[in-house]
């Protein structure tokens, strides 16, 4: 057993984290700041943060993962992180050439009190950021909420720093997208574009973490956010932000800034997720839905029909973030799986009631846990109660799969043993095509393997 | 790149460097050129080395605790680590890097598990310590592990919890051996101060506490052999079939109790002479234990520390099996370059890792007739590239000083004369003892060597020697082969590996030559690429 | 052990076939008819073939398959069919109300020697095809070739009972298709679009066996190639026939009958064949290439140099349809996998030809046989004599993969215990991302349930 | 539908069969006219069943070999069946009906294995008999079976080779048991002339080989069950439970030896009659063994035949230890209908399959309260439909004269005076031998009966009828399905099952039950499906 000091017995853990099912801010700041065009983020801490995450992102993507670092040393660390910063913006100017920075904090830089603003004023004023270029940041402290947190954060520092309202109202509208693969952003362009929807997605990592093998390297490929889209967004009629988590702070701050008024929508994944996913889109972009779209739909729901008998009552255990795990869940339950495991390390109150809503009526079995105490070994220790057919989350979970003997659809942040989730959509009806397709896959190989000579089928 | 075709020298590459330093502000190109030196191997040239990255740089190198809890105390089955912070850190060192382990089918094994404190914005504000305190008294209740170790995180030590004094406390509660580690991520300059950390921590915490005689007669403690991809299990069978007694390893596929017997050994064979040459040190400080450089990367490499290592023990039995396991071995070693090396001889590698490797490998690759172009360290010392012999010139910086030197003394108890008189009689006879040449002397003339290079020197590289493969980690493998060139991680193997011992080389061999050869890289450009008439700049937002 | 008779001891056979690695003509016929918008397939046999047929595209497709038949019974088998198929017609436009029936024969009615040509001038004469209103057929003897064969048949018949030329050349090319899934000829489309080409695509079962759950059903779903543009065929100004062994017939009896000049190229499957097909495309149509075509084939290229570890010299066994296995192979070998092992029961000495060009360089040891004695029986035999990494094929081989523990990627027809291929394509560089991840997945899968516990990998 | 309110009444269906009839030409019309009959179980009603297909009318119906090959030779595992004939015949039956068979780990087993002498045009025009033969040799020579069938198809019967003689001169030649079936697809009207055929040839060629006793104190023969989903298992079970021999089953996880000795029982009990009645009917006038029709399909029914088969034998143990077996079942039968019912009450089942499913699911249904509004079947013949008693009045037609009838003379030396006796003595304690009432009297007033149903007649069943659930096959399934109704594979049983038996009652119960409760029919409309503003119509061929 690769886990097995992992027993049924659970003992009350107030302090003691064990394999945890989220990460820090930074890591989420600077994947979100890889979705603007020509952007080089920067990690204002110690090396060791940028080179974790930048590794973890890497690992995910197989791709390089570009970012800087302050390089504190304890010297910065007592007298604060200022002239590292700004010593780092002239570099990465003159050396890196970006067309904007993306400075996040870490706990070591905001433990110090180190103020950005101001910093990044002083290098401003300094001459230190070349004319027409963009230094944008955010506090990501690591000891408050997760990786989501820090993409959120990320976002929003979008917007506040670069949103301009110029009076004059675009035929446009926002799509700001939470934290998805550069599959889904793409996904999520090529829905609204078969809508007719005229829109500015950011953040979009599609054509910068999924960058084709060409024989030689780009440092800023070409997909991203312009920074004129981001400026122009704080002229655009209205905002739809998918994935509450992650998107619906920097969507409230753009309503605040620009007077630009907003939906917040869960991500589209499943049906009805997506269902109203597509209905936003389709009031705020003002277009219709075409039949294509509606034929996408159409083909999820066949598969689902004609292969209900594989998935009825299925038992899933899942762990990851609430954006993707909410809509998730809903998915599961529309195909009559039940999901009685849920947990995820990011806090907030929202996630506990939104999962109620969705399980008590037909699941009431279900126990769901995030923020403090939501933790993998948690969610182990239940498995070891009741077993489950099926786990959902990232790559850390195989080692409950192998363990447990269940089949384990990989899922979430980080992906570090498998491929594909860069380069197709789990968003949308497509995507809910291959989630489902993925999840049948599991438990018909499960079925192949272990059936009986006599019970071994041909034909499922 | 252009060697002289009658000579096959590499070229002076002072044009190259001139180019990457044009680039540079004029401070960081004054502090970088004093990184960057075109080796000559017949003189001796100071490298600068173990200094700060500039901010801004892109750099390759991690932090302390990257140095402390995930490549020294990382291996080690039977201790639970606890990181004390904010989520993140515990995290990132999870599993990330391959040790392996084996602690058969019952053994105690936490490798698999990520322990944190969690720190949230109140404990940061209101201090940890009885946070701490309890993950301690947690982790006891639920897994009543032997051992315990506390790592204290960036934020951590601004807010002057002090780790120390929590787990000397939880000590005595729980009688069980709790220690921490102050390898705050800004400590030093790279990783490499947290394996001095690390080490201090080990030296004091651990070496020593079991005086048990642990039988054989040839005991050896292997230091800074961390069995990445298994590369401990193929030495262990040497030692074992050598009827040596690996008393302990630093620290692949380690348990504390071999720590706490490693002083019982006779001998300490170093490996990776960056991370542990400091465990090597007090160790015959404090109990005349000598040491000895091996290398076990490479058959020549494997064959000669074999061999050194059984002539330390001057028995004629050892050294006819020593003979006996090479001789064996490199039936297949030989086999493999013979196959490979006619499609591997004079390509060209280049190396940018660790503290050891970048020298190690390069004989490895040298076996089946690549040559090193260019190489240098993440986070070496300037004794890892021009030896031993310049460590008394070497300034103490004020982030070296950072890092507590512990004032070893002399164990009297457990003090062994009898070694201290064997390293005498066998230096007469020409044995070296704490010996390391470095990295320098061992490459050609004009390579170009080059400490913590940043992305801006690595893609100025590539355009001017476009070498065959380049050897890395994680963060730089992509980025190397959009390039076209295959990049082969020599921190994760690639997951593949072992590469160690005469096993390791062939498996290295094979994979080379798989990387170098395969026809992958030749399908990169489309056919349509010179067809511009095919080619139609479209808006495709559609797809 | 489910196939424990098959033994390493190779026995020579000239007429015993165990374990077909084909089927016969008719299936390849009706499949091929669904691509037809309005088309009411036709059987002109006994009941058993069409309800076989219908069976084995139900069971691979999840999807209605309608067919009709001609009901033979022993009667019409000594007396001839004619009166039966004529009834057929008028009952079937009667009833069903197709815009076109696509007959085929059978063994029987081909050993009686019912001619088509003359019954369906007959059932025309007699007033049984309703103005406006089209029979065609083609002869689809199961005796000879394959249910390839059939297929290639059917799509000439469609071509030479339809096509026609005005002596107006159109600014639009043919595009035929060989037996692929509907996803595939979806995913040619929207290759061929995103290039601007102007084609028509024939036959296109996409949007007929792929259709939406919408609550109602259609008989004639919306896809299929229309009438109009099956005849305006014969007007356009060049053809590309993908697939030649189901296509290439048909494309030259288009020039023959109509002087449309053609290629004919293999299944664009992996990268180079991928290659040769849109360089084909662009220059037939006269249209560029774009961009996004290019960054999907260096996703593909990207996939694979950064996997390679995972594929190198992986031994590998195929079995299926020239068209597939051909670009499959050469796909293997860019991929520096190594196909060992390829039988495909389709006759046809150009698929060995082809193979020994491919293999004979990096694989001189790879054994291949199509035709006469090369069934699934051989394939596993020769398996059992020195095993394999992968195993490539339909549904049956699922029975060898489990003997043998093999990982075992489904490609190929029938597939009749897994979803999916029928919604995501297989084809062009997207396809061969998809066709990479499987057997990425397949390895990997296996690696970490047969792993050691110390071997085991998070990263991977 | 709308039934009526007060008595709960299925309504009248003229209006419907009118509609479905309007569309036909008129003398389709007035064929499929006698094949839709509005039930009333109180009075006698013809319906025309087991009569051509009309060309162009999209039919359930598969051929001849189908029956033979497919349904009753399938489930034989240690025979080969050599198909002679284009190799689609063969590669169509392979593996595509879930017989299961339990052959043990060294147990002979061809059922995974397709075997074809897949024909080629040469062959059709010269002839394939030399090609057969060497088929024959080749199977034996590599795998050493016991027996080998072979099955003619089309061409084959047209060009006349003569499986038969080929057959009896391998059978000379190889010393083993080898036979032909002549069930060319064109033979007859249905599978229906295929399992004639196929019972025919197995009486003939097998059935009474082996005279030796099988032991036991009750010896039962199960004829038509065909282990569909492990169904046979199930019952095999409850016959070891009360101590009865199962001599054989025809054909579910049955074997050649099996068959050989079937003529040793003392019993037939027959399940599907359609299928194999012809098997009972020859055991009796031949060997004297009398049979009763039982039916397994639902808890009560199941209860009712082990009732009866244990009545038969007299045996007071028997008749105790079933009733000890029915009451420890039924627990488990009531509390999941207890627990499914209520959410299954009332809803309405169309069913329209095989020769005995559609009668035999309908008390299944029954059992959980959901009502049979309309059933048919693919190739049954009147007497399924009306019972027995209309066997002598039913008209030979052409296609039925063409299946050979044979002609069965006692076996003197294998004769059962005692059973002959026990059946008269039994008879007059009112106990049934040889019946079976057919499916029209259990079904209700105004069901609608079926025979051999087209697609344009399921099209307006649904309409009319808005069924909750249609049992069919694979073919209808995901039309069906496309109208939001659920389809319950009556052939394959949507790969669950089994279905037999009390277990089988509970699996079924339960797998109705998701079939029709689940959620996901409730989200087949899109929510934009009722607001036009939303939808747009727009070229879509880019995507």
């Amino acid at each position: 057993m690769l886990l097995r000091h992992t027993t049924k017995d659970i003992k009350e853990r107030k302090s003691l984290t064990i394999n945890p099912a989220k990460t820090c801010q930074p890591v989420g700041a600077m994947y979100a700041a890889l979705g603007i065009h020509g952007c080089l983020p920067h990690s204002h801490g110690s090396q060791g943060c940028c080179s974790y995450h930048r590794s973890a992102l890497t690992r995910h993507y197989k791709e390089p993962i570009m970012a800087a670092t302050s390089s504190f040393t304890e010297g910065s660390s007592v007298f604060g992180g200022q002239s590292n910063l700004i010593q780092a913006i002239d570099n990465i100017f003159t050396i890196y050439e970006p067309e904007v920075i993306a400075v996040h904090s870490t706990c070591l830089s905001e433990t110090i009190g180190d103020d950005l603003t101001q910093i990044v004023e002083k290098a401003r004023d300094g001459g230190k950021i070349p004319e027409g270029k963009h230094v944008i940041f955010c506090n990501t402290p690591s000891y408050i909420g997760s990786h989501v947190t820090g993409y959120s954060n990320m976002v929003s520092g979008m917007v506040k720093l670069l949103s301009k309202s110029t009076g004059v109202t675009n035929d446009k509208i926002n799509l700001i997208s939470g934290w998805v693969e550069p599959s889904d952003m793409r996904e999520v362009k090529r829905m609204a574009n078969l809508m007719g929807a005229n829109f500015t997605l950011f953040p979009d990592t599609s054509d910068v973490v999924d960058a084709p093998q060409t024989g030689s390297y780009e440092m800023y490929p070409k997909g991203g956010t312009t920074i004129p889209d981001l400026i122009a967004s704080g002229d655009n009629k209205a905002t739809l932000a998918f994935g509450k988590w992650a998107t619906e702070d920097a969507a409230i701050k753009l309503e605040n800034k620009c007077k630009v008024p907003f939906e917040a929508t869960e991500l589209p994944i499943g049906v009805r997720a997506t269902d109203r996913f597509i209905m936003e889109l389709s009031k705020l972009a003002e277009v219709g839905i075409p039949e294509a779209i509606t034929a996408e739909r159409g083909r999820l729901v066949d598969m689902i029909t004609d292969m209900q008998q594989y998935l009825h009552g299925k038992r899933v255990a899942l762990f990851g973030d609430p954006d993707q795990l909410i809509p998730l869940v809903e998915f599961l339950l529309d195909m009559n799986m039940k999901p009685v495991y849920i947990v995820s390390g990011t806090p907030g109150k929202k996630m506990h009631k939104r999962l109620e809503e969705l399980l008590l009526p037909t699941v009431p079995e279900a126990k769901f846990q995030n923020g403090k105490g939501a933790d993998m070994y948690l969610l182990h220790q239940w498995i070891k109660n009741e077993g489950v057919d099926l786990l959902i989350g990232n790559s850390y979970g195989k080692y409950i799969a192998r363990d447990e003997n269940i089949p384990f659809l990989r899922m979430g942040f980080p992906i570090l043993d498998r491929v594909g989730h860069s380069y197709f959509p789990t968003l949308g009806y497509m995507g809910g095509l291959r989630i489902l397709e993925k999840i049948l896959d599991l438990i018909m190989d499960k079925q192949d393997l272990e059936s009986s000579e006599p019970e071994f089928e041909l034909v499922m | 790149m252009s060697t002289d075709n009658k000579t096959n020298m590499f070229p002076d590459s002072s044009d190259l460097i001139e180019e990457i330093l044009n680039k540079y502000p004029s401070k960081v190109a004054k502090k970088r050129a004093k990184s960057l030196v075109t080796n000559d191997p017949e003189i001796d040239q100071e490298i600068q080395s173990n200094i700060r990255t500039i901010p801004g740089i892109i750099t390759q190198r991690g932090c302390c605790y990257a140095g402390c809890k995930g490549v020294i105390l990382g291996p080690t089955r039977d201790i639970i680590n606890i990181v004390h912070g904010p989520i993140g850190c515990s995290f990132y060192a999870w599993l990330t890097r391959r040790n392996q382990t084996d602690a058969g089918p019952d053994g105690e094994n936490y490798m698999n598990y990520c322990f944190s404190t969690d720190m949230q914005d109140t404990n940061i504000v209101f201090g940890g310590e009885k946070k701490l305190e309890e993950a301690i008294r947690e982790a006891y209740e639920i897994f009543k592990p032997h051992s315990i170790g506390v790592f204290s995180t960036c934020p951590i030590g601004l807010i002057g919890d002090d780790v120390h004094a929590v787990s000397r406390k939880m000590k005595e509660e729980l009688d069980i051996n709790i220690f921490g580690f102050s390898c705050e991520g800004y400590k030093g300059v790279s990783q490499s101060a947290g394996h001095h950390i690390a080490n201090n921590g080990i030296f004091k915490h651990v070496v020593g506490l079991n005086n048990t005689d642990p039988g054989g007669k040839f005991k050896l403690n292997l230091l800074g052999e961390y069995n990445i991809g298994g590369d401990s299990f193929v030495l262990e069978k040497y030692f074992e079939e050598m009827g040596i007694t690996l008393v302990s390893t630093f620290s692949g596929n380690s348990t504390m109790s071999q720590f706490e017997n490693a002083h019982m050994a006779d001998l300490n064979a170093v490996m990776c002479h960056r991370s542990i040459n400091y465990i090597a040190e007090m160790l015959e400080k404090k109990h005349g234990i000598p040491w000895i450089k091996i290398n076990f990367i490479g058959a020549d490499a494997t064959a000669k520390s074999l061999r050194k290592i059984a002539k330390y023990f001057e028995d004629e039995e050892l050294m006819a099996k020593t003979e006996e396991i090479i001789a064996r071995e490199m039936l297949e070693v030989q086999a493999t370059i013979e196959d490979v090396k006619s499609r591997t001889e004079g390509k060209l590698c280049m190396m940018y890792v660790g503290g050891s490797r970048a020298h190690h490998y390069q004989e490895l690759f040298g076996e089946i007739g690549m040559r090193t172009i260019s190489a240098g360290y993440e986070f070496g010392h300037r004794d890892d590239y021009e030896g031993r012999k310049v460590l008394d010139s070497i300034k103490i910086d004020a982030d070296s000083r950072n890092i507590e030197e512990l004032d070893i003394v002399k164990d009297e108890a457990n003090w062994r004369d009898d070694l201290v008189a064997k390293k005498t009689s066998l230096e007469d006879k020409g044995y070296g003892f704490s010996e390391y040449e470095g990295m320098m002397p061992d490459m050609e003339k004009n390579s170009l060597v080059i400490d913590d290079i940043s992305h801006w020197e690595t893609e100025k590289l590539i355009e001017y020697y476009k070498p065959d493969i380049i050897g890395a980690g994680i963060k730089e493998k992509y980025v190397i082969q959009k390039y076209g060139v295959p990049l082969k991680q020599l921190h994760s193997y690639d997951y593949g590996g072992p590469y160690a011992g005469f096993k390791g080389a062939v498996n290295f061999y094979n994979d080379i030559d798989k990387m170098v050869n395969t026809k992958i890289w030749g399908l990169i450009p489309p056919p349509w690429k010179n067809e511009p008439e095919l080619v139609a700049k479209m808006a495709d937002t559609a797809y």
